[in-house]
């Protein structure tokens, strides 16, 4: 793989310039982003340990084939081969060795597994919430986020994590961390993250439609970045539509487009005052309560051609000045 | 009734009837290799489906919902329709009596109904299109299988009914080893292509019926929602993925074993040598047979199983991996002093080992624990299973198909066109899935249908790479066909090997030899 | 399972056989393994209830105190009395007395009979107090929250057992219209013992069923 | 041929067979603690399979004649068993060994 490593950074080193990766400073070594966090780090050792290793054992088991295949190669056709039928000591050294490097690599592999399964005890908690298609970050404070995960610089961080619907798993390839996230049951991972800087979340277990777009971005913050960002109110200063706007990224963005074209869910693009059809209940004009009663009960009335169930409530999640600033924020999308 | 002379299998009876009630295993081994090649050509669309989508980070051809639906069907079709039936059905029911010097399998009507199930179950799965098709994903994890309304229940009904398929090949092939061996041929005189169908027959047997009752219990969450996997009614969906995988692991042996044994056959008869190390390569495949009952939980080692049961799982994982070492290890000492034909099963063989340590190599990495948690679901783990299922099964599957049509339709191929097939394999295969381990390594999860710019690059080559792959197995096809109607006439051994099935007729008879033959010798007998 | 068989009386055996012993023992190999996957399958009912026995003690003996032991304990004594006509029917077809094998299997048939009557008596108990599986459940007063789980497995196991149970009616039959028709006789009666061997399955299951429904403490 | 098949057993056996089977019946319904509220808590249902699988072996060795059948029709039985021990014992394994995890909200 090395080998091919190199080859590969020559060849696409310029192409992989080009698409922008914008949070990798440094070239990464092993094509991983680069380890933000101590374990990831003794991640990479051990991954580069075992990719040598089994560069090597490739380059052997294939060069040995091709090189046995070109000597043995049939030169007449009646050529007589060799009844070599075993061979007791070969035999045992080609499965004694391998056993030996499947046992160290276990046996280191176990080291690291233990210390990501296990949160030191003086760690902030943050409780994370999967739901289909986005993330919600809940901190000890009552303050909550979503889609964004922001945490202070170099302390250790415990997420005790559980989901409204469906299996997700919450995956952060920078710290090498990955935990499936399951209904009715909850789930921990913990990182301490050094540097400062913005990480990619992805969604890993298959959760539907737009498993693809349940993404989410770690921001380090230097602590007192983070005391200041958990104090202050995110919607100070704002007015309602600006503070409906903000909820509208974190959340409804990943099934409702701004404009009139479906995506997962209708436009809200010039929905308020217009006249809406549904499969059960008989058409209205859009206003506040016909908006707050599909965000608080979304089975109570579905548009025409919608399927039934896939927009979860929202009840309990939003505050009032949020769910107020929805409606007011989906009143000013015009066509 | 004992056939008459210059009576083959094949022209004994004509008419679509005589085919579809017929109870002689290679007919229904005939049957079963059209069937797999209609169903590999659908599984395959699926696969370009998929990849055009993925050609840049947007939306390409299709919107999510469908794209995920061609992702279900591609992994469902490949699995149950293709790579499990895939060369016991074809290879060995066709040549598992032959090469035993028995007339037939101990059950021919139960081998009839094992392809009728095959193909009913196959016409259930496919109704799931009139209701709006599947987007589970070929593993059904539950609770999302549960709840989401569309044709789910009719794959997973069809899954169940295809799943008595494989139980009664493994059973028919079980009894036939231990009941129908000629005369003089004891266990260890047994080609190795035979003791892999017998060891995939005990995984068969032993495994599936564990799906059968998982696969059940989903259809019963769905109708009555039972609540057994379902947390809103106190299941736990992690008791499904045990149940799931406690079949699906070992089914991943059902698919590779029988490949080995292809393997074992094609590597003796174009170096034309004996096997190295007979004894070991026979019990590593029950080894792994035996062991990969203990290993399924390396399948879920972030998905909240427990971290010492993880821990367990991965230790028996390692231990799995070397009697697979052993089996390639033996391959490339068979080769030493041989007199190796370079023809295009040979070629499919050594494909087959040079694409098989990669991927093996590849299963070791994501055996450990710590490893895997970064590459579980992501693309690293599909480049692993395509390198050990595309890179081994469909290869071994290829040389099969080469190395024994003379036998089946006594015609000869044309060469040329088959080594053609291979290198547009081979090459497209190796610019599919190399790129997809790098992918892997930087993260892209798992059955994305957008993904993020800095990984479209690398999807791209890939893209390009899964269209020479279909161009190879379209000449493939080209190649068998032309073959199988206008091939030149192949005689009674072609490749001058020893196993008992060249000593049958061109095209074999009904009874498939006219005289009982007796075995005093073993399969490779090569001076 | 033989093939193109030819005379009715002195019988052929299949071509792909030596002869009829060779065929009667891979007969019964055959059966064996079937047998193998029946009880891998109901198997995984089986590992399924113990896991949440363990999980959720209290909730499954409230389960179990809506059953009625005394059906269980009727239908536990019209199988094994159902197997035990069974093995009769073996029993005189090795003897040559066509009448007795039809008349045993015919008991075997009136016994299966039985148990599925008293399984229809039960589950109508059930269906009208709304003791269904899952969200089905409607039952007003259950103590666990998740009763309806108790009565998934009760209906799961119990309904797959009630279906094996008429499959193997079915055969009975079969074998019942070909032992009147005087097919069997000590040289064959390998269809006899293959659908014996099958029916004693069903029984073997019942009788780890009765217990674990029925009697849970 | 009639002899090559294994012997035949006397109707006695298969009398006294079902006798023993339908004595267990009532023992198994006896110690049960709904009936007769005999109570020995966990050992309750190690009882009960215990006598289950007594009933379960007079009607394999008997009715189903495994006393005579050779070594491999036995081992079938027995390796169906030896597997589901195995899902059994590795699910109870991972469920029990689970770490409990609660909101600290």
């Amino acid at each position: 793989m090395l080998i091919m490593e190199l080859f590969m950074n020559l060849f696409f080193n310029q192409a992989l310039a080009n698409t922008a990766i914008d949070q990798v400073e440094s070239q990464s070594s092993n094509f991983m982003p680069p380890a933000a966090t101590e374990i990831a780090q003794k991640f990479d050792t051990l991954y580069t340990f075992l990719l040598v290793i089994s560069f090597i054992s490739s380059v052997l088991v294939i060069g040995g084939m091709i090189y046995l295949a070109y000597k043995s190669r049939r030169k007449t056709e009646d050529q007589k081969t060799a009844y070599i039928a075993h061979n007791a000591t070969l035999e045992f050294l080609w499965s004694f060795i391998p056993f030996v490097f499947f046992m160290i690599v276990f046996a280191w592999g176990w080291v690291i597994f233990y210390q990501m399964q296990n949160a030191p005890k003086d760690a902030f908690e943050v409780h994370v919430t999967g739901q289909k298609w986005y993330w919600d970050f809940t901190y000890k404070s009552g303050k909550t986020s979503s889609g964004e995960f922001v945490v202070p610089a170099d302390t250790n961080i415990k997420l005790i994590m559980t989901s409204r619907d469906v299996l997700h798993s919450f995956f952060i390839p920078a710290f090498r961390i990955k935990q499936d996230v399951i209904p009715g049951r909850f789930t921990t991972l913990w990182f301490r993250a050094p540097k400062v800087g913005e990480y990619q979340v992805f969604c890993t277990e298959y959760c539907g439609d737009n498993h693809s777009a349940m993404l989410a971005k770690v921001k380090v913050l230097p602590k007192a970045d983070f005391e200041l960002w958990l104090q202050d109110n995110p919607y100070k200063g704002l007015s309602l539509a600006q503070v409906g706007q903000k909820v509208y990224q974190g959340r409804c963005i990943a099934c409702h487009l701004t404009t009139e074209k479906k995506n997962i869910g209708p436009g809200f693009g010039g929905l308020y005052g217009k006249t809406r059809e549904f499969n059960e209940a008989d058409s209205l004009v859009a206003d506040e309560e016909y908006i707050r009663e599909s965000i608080l009960n979304p089975n109570a009335k579905i548009v025409k051609g919608y399927p039934k169930g896939v927009m979860p409530t929202f009840a309990g999640q939003l505050k009032e000045n949020e769910l107020s600033g929805i409606i007011e924020y989906i009143k000013t999308l015009k066509k | 009734m004992y056939s008459t002379p210059g009576k083959n299998y094949l022209n004994e009876a004509s008419g679509l009837w005589s085919w579809l009630t017929t109870k002689d295993h290679k007919r229904i081994g005939v049957m079963y290799m059209i069937s797999v090649m209609i169903f590999f050509a659908i599984g395959g669309a699926f696969a370009m489906l998929i990849r055009t989508e993925l050609f840049s980070s947007g939306k390409d051809i299709v919107d999510a919902a469908v794209y995920n639906q061609f992702m279900t069907f591609h992994g469902a079709i490949m699995v149950f329709m293709v790579i499990i039936p895939g060369i016991p059905a074809i290879f060995g029911n066709f040549f598992l009596p032959l090469q035993l010097g028995a007339k037939d399998v101990a059950f021919p009507r139960v081998n009839l109904m094992s392809w009728y199930c095959l193909i009913i179950g196959a016409a259930i799965s496919f109704v799931s299109l009139i209701y709006n098709g599947a987007d589970t994903g070929w593993t059904f994890y539950t609770p999302y299988s549960i709840g989401t309304d569309n044709g789910t229940l009719w794959l997973v009904l069809g899954a169940f009914v295809m799943g008595f398929s494989s139980i009664l090949t493994g059973l028919n092939f079980v009894v036939t080893v231990h009941k129908l061996r000629a005369p003089g041929m004891t266990f260890f005189r047994m080609p190795l292509f035979v003791w892999s169908l017998y060891a995939t027959a005990i995984i068969q047997i032993i495994a599936t019926p564990v799906l059968g009752i998982t696969l059940l219990l989903l259809a019963a969450e769905r109708i009555l929602g039972i609540g057994v996997f379902d947390p809103k009614l106190g299941g736990d969906p992690v008791l499904f993925q045990h149940f799931f995988w406690f079949y699906s692991h070992p089914a991943v042996y059902i698919m590779i074993l029988p490949a080995m044994g292809v393997i074992s056959e094609l590597i003796t008869t174009y170096s034309r040598k004996v096997i190295f190390g007979y004894k070991a390569i026979a019990f590593s495949s029950l080894g792994i047979a035996a062991v990969s009952f203990f290993v399924w939980g390396h399948h879920m080692f972030v998905s909240g199983q427990s971290s010492l049961a993880g821990i367990i799982f991965s230790f028996l994982t390692m231990l799995v991996g070397v009697p697979t070492a052993i089996k390639t290890f033996n391959w490339v000492a068979t080769l030493y002093k041989g007199s190796v034909k370079f023809d295009s099963p040979m070629l499919y063989a050594l494909g087959f080992i040079f694409l098989f340590t990669i991927g093996g190599v590849t299963g070791i990495i994501l055996a450990v624990t710590a490893l895997d948690v970064h590459f579980h679901d992501t693309y690293f783990v599909v480049a692993h299973f395509h390198y050990v299922m595309v890179g081994g099964t469909l290869m071994a599957l290829m040389g099969a198909f080469f190395y024994w049509l003379p036998k089946m339709f006594g015609k000869l191929y044309y060469e040329a066109g088959a080594r053609l097939s291979f290198v547009f394999i081979f090459l497209g295969f190796n610019v599919t899935f190399f790129p997809q381990f790098v992918l892997g390594a930087m993260g892209m999860p798992r059955r994305y249908y957008s993904y993020l710019p800095e990984y479209q690059l690398l999807n791209r080559v890939s893209t390009l790479g899964a269209y020479t792959i279909g161009i190879g197995f379209l000449i493939a096809l080209a190649v068998i066909l032309h073959s199988i109607f206008k091939g030149k006439p192949a005689g009674k051994n072609p490749w001058g090997a020893k196993t008992l099935e060249w000593e049958a007729d061109e095209i074999p008879i009904h009874e498939n030899f006219a005289v009982q033959p007796v075995v005093t010798g073993g399969p490779y007998e090569y001076r | 399972m033989s093939t193109d068989n030819t005379a009715v009386g002195e019988r052929h055996h299949a071509h792909h056989f030596n002869n009829a012993e060779h065929e009667f023992n891979t007969s019964m190999f055959g059966v064996w393994c079937f047998l193998l996957t029946e009880i891998l399958m109901f198997g995984g009912l089986f590992v399924g209830y113990f896991i949440f026995h363990n999980l959720y003690p209290d909730m499954f003996a409230e389960g179990a105190s809506h059953l009625d032991w005394r059906y269980g304990a009727t239908n536990t004594l019209v199988l094994l009395m159902s197997s035990f006509t069974m093995v009769l029917s073996i029993y005189y077809a090795r003897k040559n007395n066509t009448k007795m094998i039809s008349w045993c299997l015919f008991i075997t048939l009136l016994c299966a009979i039985a148990f599925m009557g008293i399984k229809y008596i039960e589950y109508s108990h059930k269906i009208h107090e709304g003791l269904l599986p899952g969200e089905l459940f409607s039952y007003a007063h259950a103590e666990a929250a998740n009763l309806g789980l108790y009565f998934s497995f009760y209906f799961m196991m119990t309904g797959l057992h009630g279906s094996h149970v008429l499959v193997g009616m079915g055969l009975i039959t079969w074998i019942l219209i070909r032992a009147r028709r005087g097919e069997f006789n000590e040289h064959y009666y390998t269809p006899v013992e293959g659908v014996g061997l099958f029916w004693h399955l069903v029984d073997l299951i019942w009788i780890y069923l009765f217990p674990l429904l029925y009697l849970v403490g | 041929m009639s002899d090559s098949h294994h012997p035949v057993t006397s109707f006695e056996t298969y009398r006294n067979v079902i006798l023993a089977l339908i004595f267990l019946t009532v023992v198994t319904v006896a110690i049960a603690k709904p009936v007769s509220g005999f109570d020995l808590g966990v050992l309750n249902g190690a009882l009960a399979m215990f006598v289950a699988t007594l009933k379960a072996y007079l009607v394999a060795a008997y009715f189903m004649g495994l006393r005579f059948e050779d070594k491999i029709n036995k081992s079938i039985l027995i390796m169906g068993v030896v597997f589901l021990a195995l899902l059994f014992t590795v699910c109870m394994f991972d469920i029990m060994t689970r770490v409990p995890v609660t909101s600290t909200l």
